[in-house]
């Protein structure tokens, strides 16, 4: 087990490596550059316009950038944002994660809570109007983008109840009813399509093992239906539902991005977004850089947590 | 003014205004570097002061200069001399390290050196060459030549005053500001919200009424729409019509305040821009009024300068006479060019709101009915500032934030990097320099005229054909934030709250 | 004495898009106190279906006529939680396939743990010393290390033996072991029965054994039940049926199998075809098209059960009119060539 | 799929589907729909009652009358002629970009999982690198990049789902190889080429399916996203994306231009996972001839479409068996 | 034993690496198959006899040992010449229709040899498929069918027809008839053996049931962790077990003669991990017989009484007391 997690430590490893040299090159191939965007109508003289350009280091080669850059990141400094004063990227950025670390998962656990309580639902009701309901219904929120669910949720929220979330964020340890009211759409908006998802997963999987040899000896032992859904059948559809919930992840961090931006919630997703749009290239390579790696993480977790779940796994023998 | 109808009580103090700021400010807060209009936004007159400002009211319809940190000023004969006599009453913020020390000719004078030296305000000081404070309370401008929209500059909202130690980098003026406006910057939470705080030393006596003005960062209409209806935003900004409207008859109040022009360059490098008849034609088949009434709603139809800041502006029956929709004419135009089935060509689109897209439609639904095929290529402002700067384009439309004449001007000058149409026209050159050395308004609102003219008619590389609307939303409880075509924050400094409780 | 387990003209159908299908239809069957009776035949012939339509484990098949009764009582139509309370404490089962049998994510003593605590009211403690005794009994090598092994950590053979701690844990009246040794190697399978047998000595409980496999029968069995096609052909003791068989399924089920005797130029006894499809079952006898003696009379006329003898059925026309039926001839496997 | 596409293929087509509408009447209703849908996109010109540019600029914003049975939108066009009109756009981007990253990811995934070792370790870094940058990260450099155009929009969403493709062939591929049948092929002789051709894609297509409807529909979603932040098929292309972005500011005010997109849209979706189970279940032989006898066991429920790349990685991980044993020829 | 040996291992060695260790799957076996004659294997799960039989196609590398057939270097051929040696030896799997590809027809499936060497195609492939169904009693009506519709023995006679149509020497049968009904098992059983009689076919067949090699078999090797450690004339093994392992074996395997719970069965233990095999013989752990020597010697197979080899320091002369209780 060791051996495999250094392994695909190793392997995340190298794919960070393939990210950053990817997306130092793209965000170059971008037109326009903070420069422009900084001096963009403001008069500047074409003097003006070189000089902050050589401050930034952007008059040099792309190779001789991402070498100075390296250089940097060997010495734990991930560079200074070419906005706001020049502030460190590290530090700007930290701040940031636990915002959008908090709303993804927040997101994830409605996704997964919501999702397996009505796959549970629709399995143990089989062939019923309400497993039929769940299955439209999921269906239904596969297919609506999450911008178009938040904007609904909000506007609904404000002519009709009068409420909107508040403006300005606060961290849940300043403000926790604050932070609550701000993040309860995002997390909704984000969530529904993965609840669907995992609904239907969660259903199909749950149905699976209800008709396995293993339930079966279950029932025979003479258990109670409790026993068998809630102990056996749930545990064993797990792996299929924790597989689900890592392609969602790649969903719920992209969603971040639009979501933050549309409810002024100042995490990563907002930065990235911000970033790509004004150039900021150590930004968005920090950005980017912090995303592939939860990524990597995530699937290295859920791996684990496969592993935890089930003992043919963590025993390394491989399921037929 | 802002504020509902019904008869308001005298103004009282204290409160919080809580005003949508529409972007993060995104570079530095330094007023000699950054030309970011959230920043400017956010501290212009508010926190830093000026020593012109325009004056503001209910009552005010013409743009007419008036003193803030100047008392008064005086131009010499041969407008080679600019003094201005500063108030005595006027002391920095009470912070460090200026600690609330006042404000003397010493402060005017590093600024506008340090504006001169390596300010994005250069331009506008090009005719300057001393500053000099013969006391106390008086600065001196020595010119080289005659330079008519110095006044206009100095009133403007980037030529802000700064203490001598921030210029002299004693503290970081990227971060820090301090100045002499009714409000202190008091917190900011990137990307979430700034605070800006009472002055209590601020030299107008009772001024300001606010506590506090807060300025949370949305950049959403939906969010910016439901927080104006459950009262958490007192002022809202939006440049949809169709959001404005739904606000007209509730608890709200709209007011309508004149924008940027939308901008709209065609590359004579590119086929068949090189030929003046086929960019008139453009410019004829496009029906730029219905566009303004469909897309925008409220707009002004104009020619390069702007009505709301410039009386040189041509008037809409002018611009109307030079411009006509006229679709016929257009097909002949393009018929005596060799291209009566018309071409094909690109719209090159920067993207900022909904509206920007919807006008490049109605241009292209216009433009196929005289045969001409338009590709709209929708871009970021990032690609689109970079693609204009370096003319790869052959048609392209944007917003252009610029207020006063004689700076909108400078964009059709060869040499300059906003030139981006290319425009290379001795005349308009020749024009523009008298424009700047004549004192005689008249003569110089006929130059402008006549500029425009040939802008419309002969030259027809650059079109700022409508100046958009903004529309701002009030709550009813805010009183006397006073619409103004250029940003002037000191008006905050009368705005008050009336004691209609603003909802949670 | 009252038989433990009594099934009389059981039938049973299961829902599917063409209507209720019938793959059981009138099996009778009983198993006496402490007997092991065997349940025999092909893939298919419905042996796993009349034994789960004993506990009510059909899923969404259901018992469409004839009774079940245990120790007396009508259980065939019994609520779920008679049935509940009887599973695995009055009658348990054993399972195939073994690895299947065993919840992979659950170790081998939280499994049998289970077992025990299902119905008896004991603590979680003592409930683990009674399974480390249990797993000692069927014989686990180092039954305390093994209750945290997972199912997977062990052979076929060790899984099979947990399966049987499961079923004995609460003492039922009645095991039914379902083809319990098929996926084992001849050695393990002899260990199971061996095992079973010894355990079914000891406990004194009555066991249902279903298998395909003729020389499981006869080392096993003390009567035996023969199946085909849904219903059972023939029905006797081991010995008599093994060495006199009177239904011709039976004989040539015998016959196809090589021994120690078969001589290895003879030819095996082969049934062609294979076993119908419950859905579209054979006119009179089912088992016609691939009897070697069908008469005209099979093919229209449903056989009767007819008694051949003390506690002896067979379900032939053959067998009816036993004065023709050509007395079976040689010992088992030589077959009809 | 593998076999040349002779005539006499190309004529069974109609009977290879009304045996599916058939076997699955339930895809058979989605089949419609769908078909519907292209048809709609396909016949457009000649059934739309205007055309979706055309700005009447009158009406702007009207509800549904008997002129304009859906409405007009913000400059006047009809939203029923731009719907039919964005069938096409969104079904072209959808079709195009799902099968261009359905035959990329497959062949990545095929070749990746069948060479194993170090063609494996490289080509799935690189899939995990560019999975590893958000889909809407990546979607904005790429649109940025490369301007917005439908083109572009494929191009970008292409590069973002190929390693899903990739993932799920892979698992497969992983899983098909170890057969008994693929084994039995190269005992008869059989070169990888014919392995890969008619043992392993054949054994894979109906998961790989199954995510494309999957994937189908997240694209229409995607393209949608993209237009909302403005970087998708460039207006005044009519697309369901486009019009659901640009919609949504007059919910209040002109309801429909936000239902009739999202009701198309849902549709479309919902018959995309309707068909995908269908596909599945009627490209796999022995769902498809089932009877009691053949397929004993088909009353269990079927395991959910192989989802579980994670899984399958994990164990194949954790397996390791010697590749070195395995003979390729 | 007639005429020179078709097929010929010699000293065979397949160690697999596996996470948890290297796995002795195959230990040094050596087999003749001679033509037209069957070499059955048993043994118990895991003892190593599919991977003999694989080695024995090369469809694995063996780690070492050598591999001929009909004279030539089956072990260092490769490419072009393995292709050929191929189109002569085929294969019968355990799992009828998991070998059989789901998507194929029964046409492409039998057919595949065929068109792989290219032997026939179009309409005289089509030709050549049917008379191979006919011959293992299918016919043209299954041609467009798909492996799952059939019966378990119908698709292991497709197996068979798959296998014979290269017309081969040798068909390695790995428990080509274990998952199959006793009455279609001995279908299957009778149709090979009237194809070895009509054709002269070489068999190598593995099943894990004494009686049916034996039934089956010319010679019968008993395989134990990865070693034959009996080898003779099926008839005689079975009756007299030399071995102490074939003798549990043969303890082991029920008798429908014996009806009723009368025999014991001598079985005992587990099979021990191949990864970590026994020292010394490798039964002696579930030996009865098993002396202090045998936990260090490892013994060869050697001939202890005519046409018998045994592995076993126990049997034959040296101690033969204590072998035969
Ligand atoms: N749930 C079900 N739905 C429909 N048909 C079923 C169901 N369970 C079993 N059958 C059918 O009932 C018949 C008898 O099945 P059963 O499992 O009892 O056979 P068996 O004798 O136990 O065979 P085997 O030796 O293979 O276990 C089979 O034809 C099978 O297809
Ligand atoms: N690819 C492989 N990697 C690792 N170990 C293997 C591999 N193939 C076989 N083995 C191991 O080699 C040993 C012999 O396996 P083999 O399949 O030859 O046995 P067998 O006698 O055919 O058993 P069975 O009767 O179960 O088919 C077993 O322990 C098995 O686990
Ligand atoms: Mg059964
Ligand atoms: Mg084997
Ligand atoms: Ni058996």
């Amino acid at each position: 087990m060791t051996r495999y997690v250094l392994r695909r430590l190793a392997y995340g490893g190298v794919v960070m490596a393939l990210v950053t040299a990817l997306v130092f090159v793209l965000v170059r191939l971008v037109p326009g550059d903070a420069v422009t965007m900084q001096l963009a109508e403001s008069g500047a003289s074409p003097e003006q316009v070189a000089a902050l350009r050589a401050e930034f280091g952007l008059d040099a080669p792309v190779w001789t950038q991402l070498g100075n850059w390296l250089a940097g990141v060997a010495r734990g400094d991930l560079g200074r944002s070419f906005y706001g004063g020049g502030a460190p990227v590290t530090g700007l950025f930290l701040e940031r994660v636990p915002v959008t670390v908090s709303l993804g998962l927040l997101a994830m656990l409605f996704a997964t809570v919501a999702g397996i309580g009505l796959g549970v639902l629709a399995a143990v009701t089989r062939g019923s109007a309400l497993d039929a309901a769940v299955r439209s219904f999921a269906v239904a929120f596969l297919s609506v983008p999450n911008f178009v669910v938040a904007l609904l949720a909000l506007t609904a929220c404000a002519v009709w109840l009068n409420w909107s979330p508040p403006l300005a964020y606060r961290p849940l340890t300043e403000d926790p009813v604050n932070w609550i009211q701000q993040m309860a759409i995002p997390v909704i908006a984000l969530g529904t399509a993965g609840m669907a998802g995992t609904a239907r997963m969660a259903r199909s999987s749950l149905l699976e093992s209800l008709g396995s040899d293993y339930v079966r000896t279950v029932r025979a032992k003479g258990a109670r239906e409790r026993t068998v859904v809630g102990k056996h059948a749930a545990r064993n559809s797990t792996i299929a539902v924790l597989t689900l919930l890592g392609l969602e992840l790649a969903t719920v961090l992209g969603g971040t991005v639009i979501l933050e931006q549309m409810f002024g919630i100042p995490g990563t997703g907002q930065l990235i977004y911000s970033a790509v749009l004004e150039r900021d290239y150590p930004v968005v390579v920090a950005c980017t850089i912090f995303y592939a790696g939860l990524f990597v993480v995530t699937i290295i977790v859920i791996d684990l947590l496969y592993a935890l779940v089930d003992p043919r796994i963590r025993t390394g023998r491989a399921l037929s | 003014g802002g504020g509902s109808d019904e008869p308001v009580g005298d103004p009282r103090p204290g409160g919080s205004l809580v005003w949508q700021l529409p972007a993060e400010v995104s570079t530095d807060l330094n007023p000699l570097e950054s030309s970011d209009p959230s920043a400017t936004g956010l501290i212009s007159g508010s926190v830093y002061g000026k020593l012109l400002d325009w004056r503001t009211g209910p009552d005010v319809t013409e743009m007419e200069l008036e003193g803030d940190l100047a008392e008064s000023w005086e131009v010499s004969e041969d407008g080679l001399t600019y003094t201005f006599h500063l108030r005595r009453d006027v002391t920095w913020h009470d912070v460090e390290p200026v600690n609330g020390r006042p404000f003397v000719a010493d402060d005017v004078v590093a600024t506008i050196t340090a504006m001169k030296e390596r300010g994005l305000q250069a331009y506008m000081l090009e005719a300057v060459r001393t500053v000099q404070a013969p006391d106390e309370h008086t600065v001196v401008l020595t010119l080289d030549r005659p330079f008519a929209p110095l006044l206009e500059y100095v009133a403007y909202h980037t030529f802000l005053m700064v203490p001598r130690e921030g210029i002299e980098g004693r503290y970081d003026l990227d971060t820090v500001a301090i100045g002499t406006g009714p409000f202190l910057l008091a917190e900011h939470t990137p990307d979430v919200e700034w605070v800006l705080r009472r002055n209590p030393d601020y030299h107008v006596p009772d001024r300001p009424y606010l506590d506090e003005v807060r300025r949370p960062v949305i950049n959403d209409t939906a969010a910016t729409t439901a927080a104006l209806r459950s009262g958490r935003l007192d002022v809202g900004t939006t440049s949809d019509v169709t959001v404005a409207d739904e606000f007209r008859d509730g608890d709200h109040t709209v007011t309508e305040t004149p924008g940027a022009p939308v901008s709209f360059y065609l590359n004579p490098r590119v086929e068949p821009f090189d030929d003046v008849r086929v960019r008139r034609a453009v410019s004829l088949a496009i029906d730029w009024e219905g566009m303004g009434e469909t897309v925008r709603g409220s707009f002004n139809l104009t020619s390069i300068l702007r009505p709301d800041v410039s009386d040189a502006a041509l008037s809409e029956d002018e611009v109307r006479e030079i411009r006509p929709f006229d679709p016929e004419q257009a097909r002949r135009l393009l018929a005596e060019a060799g291209l009566p089935d018309g071409f094909a060509t690109t719209l090159l689109v920067q993207r900022v709101d909904d509206e920007d897209v919807r006008e490049a439609q109605w241009m292209q639904a216009d433009l196929a009915e005289v045969g001409i095929d338009v590709t709209i290529e929708t871009v970021d402002p990032g690609t689109g500032i970079e693609r204009r700067r370096t003319h790869e384009f052959a048609m392209t439309k944007a917003l252009r934030t610029v207020h006063l004449p004689d700076q909108t001007w400078r964009d059709f000058m060869p040499g300059y990097i906003e030139n981006y149409a290319l425009v290379d026209d001795p005349e308009l050159v020749e024009g523009y320099a008298r424009t700047r050395t004549t004192t005689d308004d008249a003569e110089r609102r006929e130059l402008h005229r006549a500029m425009q003219r040939r802008m419309e008619t002969e030259i027809v590389q650059g079109l700022f054909p409508i100046q958009k609307f903004d529309y701002t939303i009030f709550s009813s409880r805010t009183r006397d934030l006073f619409p103004v075509p250029i940003h002037q924050g000191r008006r905050l400094a009368d705005v008050w709250l009336s004691d209609q409780p603003a909802s949670p | 004495m009252n038989p433990v387990l009594d099934v009389r003209d059981l039938r049973v159908e299961f829902p599917t898009a063409a209507g209720a299908l019938g793959v059981v239809d009138g099996v009778s069957f009983d198993v006496g106190p402490g007997e092991t009776v065997a349940l025999v035949g092909e893939s298919g012939s419905g042996k796993s279906v009349s034994s789960l339509a004993v506990l009510g484990l059909l899923g969404r098949g259901r018992i469409a006529g004839g009774s079940v009764s245990f120790r007396g009582e009508e259980i065939a139509g019994a609520g779920p939680e008679r049935l509940r309370r009887l599973r695995g404490a009055e009658i348990a089962m054993v399972f195939q396939n073994p690895m299947s049998a065993l919840d992979p994510l659950f170790s081998v003593g939280d499994q049998v743990v289970e077992a025990i605590r299902v119905h008896r009211p004991v603590g979680r403690a003592q409930a683990r010393e009674r399974a480390v005794e249990l797993l000692r009994e069927v014989g686990l090598p180092d039954p305390e290390r093994r209750m945290r092994s997972y199912p997977h950590e062990l052979s076929g053979g060790q899984q099979q033996r947990v399966g049987v701690a499961m079923a004995l844990a609460c003492d039922p009246e009645l095991l039914i072991a379902d083809e319990p040794t098929t996926a084992l190697d001849v050695t393990v399978e002899a260990q199971i029965l061996a095992l079973m047998r010894r355990l079914q000595r000891e406990h004194g409980a009555a066991l249902l054994l279903i298998t395909h496999d003729m020389s499981v029968v006869a080392r096993m069995a003390d009567r035996v039940v023969v199946m085909y096609a849904g219903q059972v052909v023939e029905r006797g003791t081991v010995a008599e049926v093994l060495s006199a068989p009177t239904h011709p399924y039976t004989r040539a089920l015998i016959g196809s199998v090589p021994t120690v005797h078969t001589g290895r130029d003879e030819l095996l006894t082969v049934i062609p075809g294979s076993v119908p499809n419950p859905a579209d079952v054979p006119d009179g006898c089912r088992f016609h098209p691939r009897c070697p003696q069908a008469v005209e009379r099979c093919r229209t006329e449903v056989p009767p059960v007819v008694r051949t003898g003390e506690g002896r059925i067979s379900r032939c026309w053959l067998a009816e009119d036993a004065g023709r039926v050509p007395a079976p001839t040689g010992a088992p496997g030589t077959g009809a060539r | 799929m593998s076999a040349p596409a002779t005539p006499a293929r190309l004529r069974a087509v109609p009977g290879a589907v009304a045996r599916f509408v058939r076997a699955q009447p339930l895809g058979g209703i989605a089949l419609t729909v769908l078909t519907l849908f292209v048809l709609a996109g396909l016949l457009a010109p000649l059934v739309a009652p205007y055309d979706p540019l055309e700005q009447f600029r009158r009406d702007i914003l009207d509800g549904p009358s008997a002129r304009f049975l859906l409405g007009t939108d913000d400059l006047g066009r009809d939203v029923l002629s731009r719907s039919l009109h964005g069938a096409r756009t969104s079904l072209l981007i959808g079709v195009v970009t799902t099968a261009v990253s359905l035959v990329l990811g497959t062949t990545i995934g095929v070749v990746s999982g069948y060479a194993g070792r170090g063609v494996d370790i490289v080509l799935q870094r690189v899939m995990d690198a560019v999975q590893a940058i958000p889909g809407i990260v990546l979607l904005l450099f790429i649109a940025v990049i490369l301007g917005p155009s439908v083109r572009n929009t494929i191009i970008a969403l292409t590069v973002v789902i190929t390693p899903s493709f990739n993932r799920i062939a892979r698992g497969e591929t992983l899983r098909v190889r170890e057969e008994r049948y693929v084994e039995a092929a190269r005992a008869t002789g059989a070169g990888t080429g014919r392995i890969l051709a008619r043992h392993v894609l054949p054994n894979i297509v109906a998961p790989v399916f199954t995510l494309a409807s999957l994937i189908f529909a997240g694209v229409v979603i995607a393209e949608s996203a993209l237009s909302f932040l403005g970087i998708g098929a460039p207006p005044p292309t009519p697309s369901w994306g486009l019009m659901l972005s640009e919609g949504v500011r007059y919910v209040e005010r002109a309801p429909w231009l936000i239902v009739v997109p999202a009701v198309l849209l849902s549709l479309a979706v919902f018959s995309l996972n309707l068909l995908g189970d269908a596909l599945r279940d009627h490209l796999d032989p022995r769902l498809q001839h089932a009877t009691f006898a053949e397929s004993r066991r088909w009353w269990r429920p079927r395991p959910p479409a192989r989802l579980a790349p994670g899984l399958a990685r994990a164990a194949e991980e954790l397996d390791a068996t010697d590749p070195t044993d395995r003979r390729p020829d | 034993m007639t005429g020179p040996a078709l097929f010929e291992a010699h000293d065979l060695v397949k160690h697999f690496r596996s996470r948890r260790g290297v796995v002795q799957a195959v230990n040094g076996v050596s087999l003749s198959i001679p033509r037209g004659r069957t070499v059955g294997l048993v043994g118990e799960s895991g003892s190593g006899k599919s991977t003999v039989a694989r080695l024995a196609l090369r469809l694995l590398e063996p780690t070492s040992g050598t591999l001929s057939f009909d004279g030539a270097d089956l072990g260092a051929a490769s490419g072009a010449a393995l292709r050929r040696l191929r189109r002569r030896m085929q294969i019968v799997f355990q799992d009828p229709n998991g070998s059989l590809n789901p998507r194929m027809t029964v046409l492409q499936a039998v057919g595949e040899p065929l068109v792989v060497h290219r032997m026939a195609r179009g309409a005289a492939l089509a030709d050549r498929v049917v008379e191979l169904l006919e011959r293992v009693g299918l016919g043209a009506r299954d041609l467009n069918r798909y492996a799952h519709q059939f019966s378990g023995g119908q698709a292991q006679r497709i197996g068979i027809a798959r296998a014979l149509a290269t017309d081969p020497d040798l068909i390695v049968c790995d428990e080509a008839v274990s998952a199959l009904d006793v009455s279609v098992q001995a279908q299957v059983l009778n149709l090979l053996r009237g194809l070895q009689a009509e054709r002269g076919l070489s068999y190598l067949f593995i099943a894990h049931d004494l009686n049916v090699v034996r039934y089956m078999s010319d010679e019968v090797c008993v395989m134990y962790l990865g070693e034959i450690v009996e080898r003779g004339d099926g008839d005689a093994v079975l009756r007299d077990p030399q071995h102490p392992y074939t003798r549990m074996l043969v303890s082991a395997v029920p008798d429908l003669a014996t009806a009723g719970p009368a025999q014991e069965v001598t079985a005992v233990g587990e099979v021990p991990s191949p990864i970590d095999p026994p020292a010394g013989c490798r039964f002696h752990t579930r030996c009865p017989q098993a002396e202090a020597g045998c936990r260090e010697e490892r013994p060869a197979l050697r001939r202890v009484v005519a046409d018998r080899d045994v592995a076993c320091l126990l049997a034959g002369g040296r101690t033969s007391g204590a072998v035969r209780p």
